[in-house]
């Protein structure tokens, strides 16, 4: 590692010497950087609402909040995880897990069954943590396992069928069925948790600690910071933010199956992260800034529908808006070597 | 410029204080672990099922299944060495594949170049291999979102070609049944597959582009110090890599005889989860295409064996993605140190 | 193997180099200004300069890396232009890095082969490798310096002194394949090696005299008169002494380097032994690294550990900061031994280690001096989980003051930091401690120049006065006889020999013979 | 640190984003119409799972021509397959402020409640195929929810069964292929298959694997299998024809196709082919009749009639709401009867639109649901 580290250039020429590695701390980048995201939604959403006025009138705002809701969550859970360095491939798959184990304790547990649904969920989370902090194994490795274990713990619990939410079905109604300033509560949630996230990054020494370890973990660890515990606490956040989703799903369908609405939040969820200015490199993560990564990748395919292209080119086009989007707002980490 | 080993928060450093690797032999497999795992395997489903495991048939099918991973695995191996990643496989090899099927011989009669439609195909997936290594390189977008963003690309690329009308079918006989013809009592699915990873494990071995691949794994900074152009040889990587996609594309589109946009289906994670279980380090520069391979074969084995042990397919996943924890559980265990920093 | 008939022969007065008013700037920050200067024939020319002087960046000038905004650089009399690092290749100028420049999971043949044959090369056609002479020509030049290196072996498995030679070996290939007259520059070769090393490396230079010309970079003023024909001394970007060896003392070269007089030697003898020693080894042993290591340090006083490359010292600190496990021993705290024994616990008890590799564990540069400098020991920057952020920046600013750090901005990257800036604030970071027990130093002075060195020592006094136990591992002999109260010395993972100074006064020759 | 310079600018991309929107906060609606629509305000919008399998394309053609039959616009929503993604494509067009009439075939049952509650909200009327929850009942949710239709899934299974066994003489093995693991459509058909091979004591359901109604799945599920048995099988069964199409590709290569039988639902134009060419002398032993572009126009006609107020919902009789379509049971024998019906579509439109979604051959209208598993 030493070699590596060792390369760095003494401050007397700064590494902009090629304008790419310019730190996030420099003023204009800085700028971009806060609201690059919010920016390119804007443009997007513009591009649509010009393209058809109808969209905008029609309370496509609300129904773009619904869509950004499940993916904000998932998002932001994500972005702690890649905010430590790592990833979490299974949070999509706890998404489905929570909503089936949901689906069934609501009947039996009523207001309980979500306390304990997130108990269950922020666990497995954990446990993703745990192996990788203390097993030293890499996430993207291990997330993709658990990631096939979560998806058959969820088709058995089902019995491969769709689990409906018989019950108590109303104590989550509010979450889709009221609304503020026009949005429904479930996006607001996902706001209230973002600003939330942010302020402990920013503000508490855990959440320091955390970008310690995503910026420069060995660093961190002869700092005799509880590294380890940092990740744990990351991977745990993951899985209760993809429990929170899970409630979503169960508000807004009222049941869930293994391969139902939910199952495909990991790519959207990503997207959304990166889009949102997180560095995949680790250390580099504006929480606030996921909400408006969360809702561009939601408007893409809402918006090319509105738009009316062709069924058959939506998903070109989406590929293309993420990567233009992920070019013009992601975190350019803090070297300049991008991989 | 960098504090932390790592070019991108999946990977995983290099332990900070473990004894030195022992000099490698000629070609990559370090330990026999690997191996010994795909024959314990092995030996365990030819117990479990004395009768049908080992039977000619069988070992034939896991063969044929195993050539399209093995593929792919090739490209998507040397990318994972550069430290880089690519996801759009998928998306790669439907487009080829639809490409191929609408330029050969098909019941839509939609057009017939012959051996060209081959080359059609390949050359997609190396357009697309294109695209993504330049806004990769050019445009410094992790390797990682700008795949996610081919992969549906590609999709959409089949999709669009696919259109609304009848599936097209390749004509019996004549090309599609090459594939599963027999040569030598082997498919020639899997003797197109095992070509690939010849040619692979000398290009890794033997030519600029493989061993560059490497040093640019092991770290760019110093790879540009020695004058590597870093960037020309990531993008050339990309290209290989979509071809190789395309290749597997093409194939997959014999294999079944029809056009479908989702014939890359499941590939991209088997793929990857058999590059991670051959013990090829995502942070790169170490490993090899022979341990992917050997990484193929202990998914491809682990699946078919499954099947034939007559495991519930609910459970299925979770079986491999024990499997695929514990092989690397044991194959990172000996590094395993206080100071070691995994991603 | 040398083809000296290819080597453009343009007489032997004109210069190997030649370099006429270089400049370089960043931005604001003129790096290099106007710099000129000539490395003829033959001769090894030295050139000097505190960090961020400058020299960094005219050498990635010279090797093709940076292009100079004004100024003419002349290889053999004709005018060059580096556009990549293969065009300096070409001119004949191969350079040792001062960091490890070599890809570890290569072969060293490949390495030794690599710059040449990214641009092109024989043992290399149409992109495919060809082994054989590969690995041929390697074995060749690494016998000229003197090495026994199997070319085919992976670097990550060689020895940090193998690794130097590799390089060396390297910035001679080069020429070899083009030049016969090549032109080596040595960036601070010795920073990072031992001393019996340095003397293998000296030697190595001057037969490198024979067949070109050196122009080596250092710090190390003694080193400099030693080895070097010319001396040119570089400040704030610019050239402001050229000397021949034979005009200069160490003393002049160093007010010419930091524009002010050295302090005085003072050897502290350290406060009288305490009653219970602040840390104590006994027996402590780890597998393949050391093994029954016993030491007592006492509040206020210090003990140097010395030793060659792979003595087990290195290993040994880190055993005593928690970094890694030990098999055997035990390790006693102010008086209480310990168990499961961790960083994070020994940060708990009040040990600090500095550590060598320090941009990768002595500090995280994405984040700001000030937050590295609370990262540790929050104090006043937090109160419970909560962090504050004006009391830290107040915090930091004072520490800045205190340490002389420069820019006086504590909001920046530490990263953005020169070496022996981030250094200051790494010790800071630990002698905020209100409990600082035993203070750890991994080479402190290791890539630092005079000012910043005697900044740092300064602050290991003062943690010294203020009861703290140092346990040092110095670059040199010197620095330890210097610093320390007591020395052991270490060799292959055994203690050879223990020196008390406030009893006996052992010279660096008593010192290396007990090392080597 | 790296998240922000201060607050303040944090706190100032914040107040633009929600004086954002404030300003969408008047536009959203929740008030459902029963009001009968002008037809110029009409869009019909066919939502499907994909646009790659032959019976989303063939959905895709009959909604195409019902609306140019009806010369009302239409939009067709492909679904990729996501319920995220069917969502809020429908939601979309739902935010265009026209009055939709909507035919959807939903990815998953749970997609059913939102999507009818959107369109409710947006006052437009929904015509649900294929998959819901079992108690979300259309005449629970007023007359925005016009119908869910389907095709007895029971009865499916059970006539491709039957064909599969009598071709294969009443005895031997046999696998299954289910679609993906949790569709009722696939549970339906599969238990119907079992219910039928009751009858038929020797014949023996060897093993059942889901192929996600994917052709490439099939192909490997099948390889497996025929490694697994060897020439044990003599019938493969198959949810859907998409899947038969892998599998008949995997026998192919085993050079089996004489011997084994096959049976399957939907009777893709491929499998036409196949039992015209009578392709291993008639391995394609049993098909059901039934078709997308009739589903979709169907769904898409009885949601349409709604929304011109020419049917209220709420007057219907409960098998109207919840509706199970007749399906043909097709051998090698009798399925020229049926594909005449492809080469006129028009023809089958104005039928349609004569006889009303409920009376038109071959598809006429049988009972109501749910449907009950034997």
């Amino acid at each position: 590692m030493s070699k590596k580290a060792l390369l760095e250039q003494p401050a007397a020429l700064p590494a902009t010497a090629d304008g790419k590695a310019a730190p996030a701390r420099r003023r204009p980048r800085n700028l971009w950087f806060t609201f690059g995201p919010f920016a390119v939604f804007l443009a997007l959403f513009a591009l649509v609402a010009v393209l058809r006025p109808a969209f905008l009138t029609g309370g496509g705002m609300a129904i773009l909040a619904v869509q950004a809701a499940t993916i904000l969550l998932v998002a932001l859970g994500q972005a702690m995880v890649l905010h430590v360095g790592s990833i979490d491939l299974s949070n999509a798959a706890i998404v489905i897990f929570a909503a089936i184990v949901l689906a069934q304790t609501l009947g039996p547990l009523g207001v309980l069954a979500p306390v304990v649904t997130l108990a269950v969920v922020a666990l497995i989370g954990a446990a993703n943590g745990f192996f990788v902090a203390f097993g030293q194994i890499p996430s993207f490795a291990l997330t993709l396992g658990t990631l096939g274990i979560l998806q058959a713990a969820s088709l058995v619990i089902s019995n491969a069928t769709t689990v409906y939410a018989t019950a108590n079905g109303q104590l989550l109604a509010p979450l889709f069925g009221t609304a503020l300033v026009g949005l429904p509560m479930a996006f607001w949630v996902g706001v209230v948790l973002a600003v939330g996230l942010w302020a402990f990054l920013r503000f508490t020494r855990a959440g320091e600690g955390m970008t310690a370890v995503g910026l420069n973990e060995t660093g961190a660890l002869f700092s005799g910071l509880r590294t380890r515990w940092f990740k744990v606490v990351a991977f745990a956040l993951s899985g209760l933010l993809a429990g929170v989703a899970g409630m979503l799903v169960i508000a807004q369908a009222g049941a869930a199956s293994s391969f139902g609405l939910g199952s495909d939040l990991l790519l959207p969820g990503i997207a959304a992260a990166i889009v949102g200015g997180t560095a995949i490199t680790g250390g580099i993560t504006n929480p606030i800034n996921i909400v408006f990564g969360a809702l561009t990748v939601a408007l893409v395919p809402i918006g090319a529908a509105a738009v009316g292209v062709t069924p058959q080119a939506q998903s070109l086009v989406y590929g293309l808006v993420i990567i233009a989007a992920v070019a013009l707002t992601m975190g350019r980490g803090h070297n300049e070597v991008v991989k | 410029m960098t504090d932390k080993d790592t070019g991108t928060g999946l990977l995983e450093a290099a332990p900070a204080s473990s004894p030195p690797p022992q000099r490698t032999g000629r070609f990559e497999v370090r330990n026999l672990g690997e191996v010994l795992a795909l024959l314990g395997l092995v030996a365990v489903f030819a117990a479990l099922n004395p009768a049908t495991f080992l039977s000619p048939e069988n070992l034939r099918t896991i063969l044929d299944q195993a050539s399209l991973p093995l593929i792919i695995g090739v490209g998507a191996t040397l990318v994972i060495l550069t430290g880089s990643i690519d996801l759009s496989v998928e998306g790669v090899m439907g487009a080829a594949g639809m490409t191929f099927v609408l330029l050969t011989a098909n019941s839509r009669g939609s057009a017939d170049l012959g051996p060209w439609a081959i080359v059609a195909g390949i050359a997609v997936g190396v357009c697309l291999g294109l695209l993504s290594g330049l806004v990769h390189t050019r445009l410094k977008v992790p390797s990682f979102i700008v795949t996610l963003g081919v992969w549906f690309v590609g999709l959409g690329i089949a999709t669009v070609l696919f259109g609304d009308q009848a599936i097209p079918f390749l004509p019996d006989g004549g090309i599609k049944a090459w594939p599963s013809t027999l040569t030598v009592g082997l498919p020639n699915s899997f003797l197109l597959a095992a070509a690939f990873v010849l040619a692979g494990l000398f290009v890794a071995r033997f030519t600029r582009l493989g061993r560059f691949t490497y040093a640019i794994g092991d770290s760019e900074e110093i790879s540009k110090g020695n004058g590597i152009p870093v960037l020309r040889y990531k993008l050339y990587v990309f290209v290989v890599a979509g071809a190789c996609s395309a290749a597997g594309g093409v194939l997959a589109a014999l294999k079944l005889g029809a056009g479908s946009a989702t014939v890359g289906i499941g590939t991209l994670f088997l793929t990857i989860a058999a590059v991670v279980i051959g013990g090829t380090s995502l942070g790169g520069g170490k490993g090899g295409i022979l341990r992917t391979a050997i990484g193929v074969l202990m998914l491809t084995v682990l699946n078919n064996g499954l099947i034939l042990s007559g495991i519930s397919p609910n459970i299925q996943s979770a079986v491999s993605g024990t499997v695929l924890i514990a092989a690397v559980l044991v194959a990172t265990w000996p590094h395993r140190s206080r100071l070691r920093i995994v991603k | 193997m040398t083809n000296a008939s290819l080597a453009p022969r343009t007489g032997v007065d004109t210069p190997a180099l030649k370099l006429t008013d270089i400049s370089k700037s960043f931005g604001s920050t003129h790096a290099v200004k106007n710099v000129s200067l000539e490395v003829p024939r033959h001769e090894v020319v030295g050139l000097i300069g505190e960090n961020g002087a400058g020299k960094s960046t005219l050498l990635k000038i010279l090797t093709g890396l940076y292009q100079p905004d004004s100024g003419v650089i002349e290889a053999d009399g004709r005018r060059v232009k580096f556009r990549r690092p293969q065009d300096a290749v070409a001119a004949g100028i191969g350079v040792v890095h001062q960091e490890q420049s070599l890809l570890s999971n290569l072969s060293v043949a490949e390495n030794i082969a690599m710059n040449a044959m990214s641009s092109k090369d024989a043992a290399t056609r149409y992109g495919f490798y060809r082994w054989k002479r590969l690995n041929q020509e390697a074995a060749d030049i690494l016998d000229r310096v003197g090495s026994t290196i199997d070319p085919r072996t992976k670097v990550s498995d060689l020895s940090f002194v193998d690794r130097q030679m590799v390089e060396i070996a390297r910035a001679l290939r080069v020429d070899e394949a083009i030049h016969a007259a090549p032109l080596v520059i040595l960036d601070e070769p010795t920073s990072v090696l031992e001393r019996n090393e340095t003397a293998i490396l000296e030697r190595e230079i001057r037969s490198l005299r024979e067949i070109g010309s050196v122009l080596f970079v250092s710090h190390r003023l003694d080193e400099v008169l030693r080895i070097c024909d010319r001396v040119v001394v570089m400040r704030h970007g610019e050239v402001v002494a050229d000397v021949r060896r034979e005009e200069v003392t160490e003393e002049d070269l160093f007010r010419l380097m930091i524009g002010q007089e050295s302090r005085a030697r003072v050897r502290k003898g350290g406060s009288a032994v305490g009653a219970v020693a602040a840390i104590e080894a006994k027996g402590l042993g780890r597998k393949g690294q050391f093994k029954d290591v016993s030491f007592a340090v006492s509040p206020g006083r210090s003990l140097a550990i010395v030793g060659a490359m792979g003595s087990g010292r290195e290993s040994v600190c880190r055993a005593v900061f928690g970094a890694e496990p030990v098999d055997s021993g035990a390790l006693v705290v102010a008086g209480r031994p310990v168990q499961g024994w961790s960083m994070r616990r020994a940060v708990q008890h009040g040990l600090a280690y500095i550590p060598s590799e320090r941009k990768v564990e002595g500090m995280v540069g994405g984040l700001s001096a000030a937050e590295n400098l609370t990262l540790v020991h929050p104090r006043e920057a937090a109160k419970g989980p909560l962090l504050r952020r004006k009391a830290r920046m107040k915090a930091a600013e004072e520490w800045f003051e205190k340490l002389d750090v420069r820019p006086r901005d504590p909001s920046l990257p530490l990263g953005r930091f020169s070496g022996g800036n981030q250094q200051k604030v790494v010790m800071a970071k630990w002698l905020r401690a209100a409990e600082l027990s035993v203070l750890i130093l991994d080479h402190p002075l290791r890539g630092l120049d005079p000012g910043a060195s005697q900044t740092v020592n300064d602050q290991i006094r003062a943690a010294q006065d203020d009861g703290a136990a140092v346990i040092l591992l110095p670059d040199t002999l010197e620095e330890a006889l210097e610093m320390a109260d007591e020395i052991i010395v270490m060799r292959d993972g055994d203690i050879t020999a223990r020196f008390d100074l406030s009893v006996d006064s052992p010279t660096s020759l008593d010192l290396l013979e007990k090392m080597v | 640190m790296h998240l922000s310079k201060s607050i303040a600018r944090r706190a100032a991309a914040f107040g633009l984003v929600a004086g954002l929107l404030t300003t969408t906060a008047c536009s959203s609606t929740t008030a459902s119409s029963q009001q009968p629509i002008d037809k110029k305000d009409i869009v019909l919008v066919a939502s499907v799972i994909n646009t790659t399998n032959p019976y989303m394309a063939s959905m895709i053609e009959g909604a195409k021509a019902l609306s140019k039959k009806l010369n009302v616009p239409l939009e067709i929503v492909d679904s990729e397959g996501s319920s995220q993604t069917e969502i809020s494509k429908i939601q979309a067009i739902l935010a265009q402020g026209k009055k939709v009439a909507l035919m959807v075939n939903t990815v998953a049952s749970s997609d059913a409640p939102p999507i009818v509650n959107a369109v409710k909200a947006a006052g437009g009327y929904a015509t649900v195929w294929w998959n819901k929850p079992d108690n979300f009942e259309p005449w629970d949710q007023g007359d925005n929810f016009v119908a869910f239709q389907k095709h007895s899934g029971v009865e499916s299974g059970q006539c491709t069964a039957k064909a599969l066994a009598d071709s294969i003489g009443g005895k031997g093995n046999i696998v299954a292929l289910a679609g993906v693991l949790d569709s009722t459509t696939s549970q339906t058909r599969v238990a119907g298959l079992k219910d039928a091979l009751k009858a038929y004591p020797d014949v023996k359901l060897l093993e059942e694997r889901p192929a996600n109604w994917d052709p490439q799945l099939g192909l490997k599920e099948t390889q497996n299998l025929l490694a697994k048995y060897g020439d044990k099988i003599n019938g493969i069964w198959a949810a859907d024809d998409g899947m038969i199409i892998g599998a008949v590709q995997a026998v192919k290569d085993a050079g089996r196709i004489n011997d084994v039988k096959f049976a399957s639902d939907g009777l893709y134009p491929p499998v036409v082919d196949m039992m015209k060419e009578k392709m291993g002398n008639g391995a394609v032993a049993g098909e059901t009749f039934h078709r997308g572009f009739m589903a979709a126009a169907i769904g898409l006609y009885t949601s349409y009639l709604a929304a011109t107020g020419e049917i209220k919902p709420s007057e219907l009789p409960k098998e109207k709401r919840n509706s199970l379509f007749k399906l043909s049971c097709v051998t090698p024998s009798n399925f020229s009867d049926y594909t005449k019906y492809d080469s006129n579509i028009d023809g089958w439109m104005d039928d349609l639109i004569k006889k009303g979604p409920w009376e038109t051959d071959p598809v006429p209208l049988v009972s109501g649901g749910p449907e009950k598993l034997p």
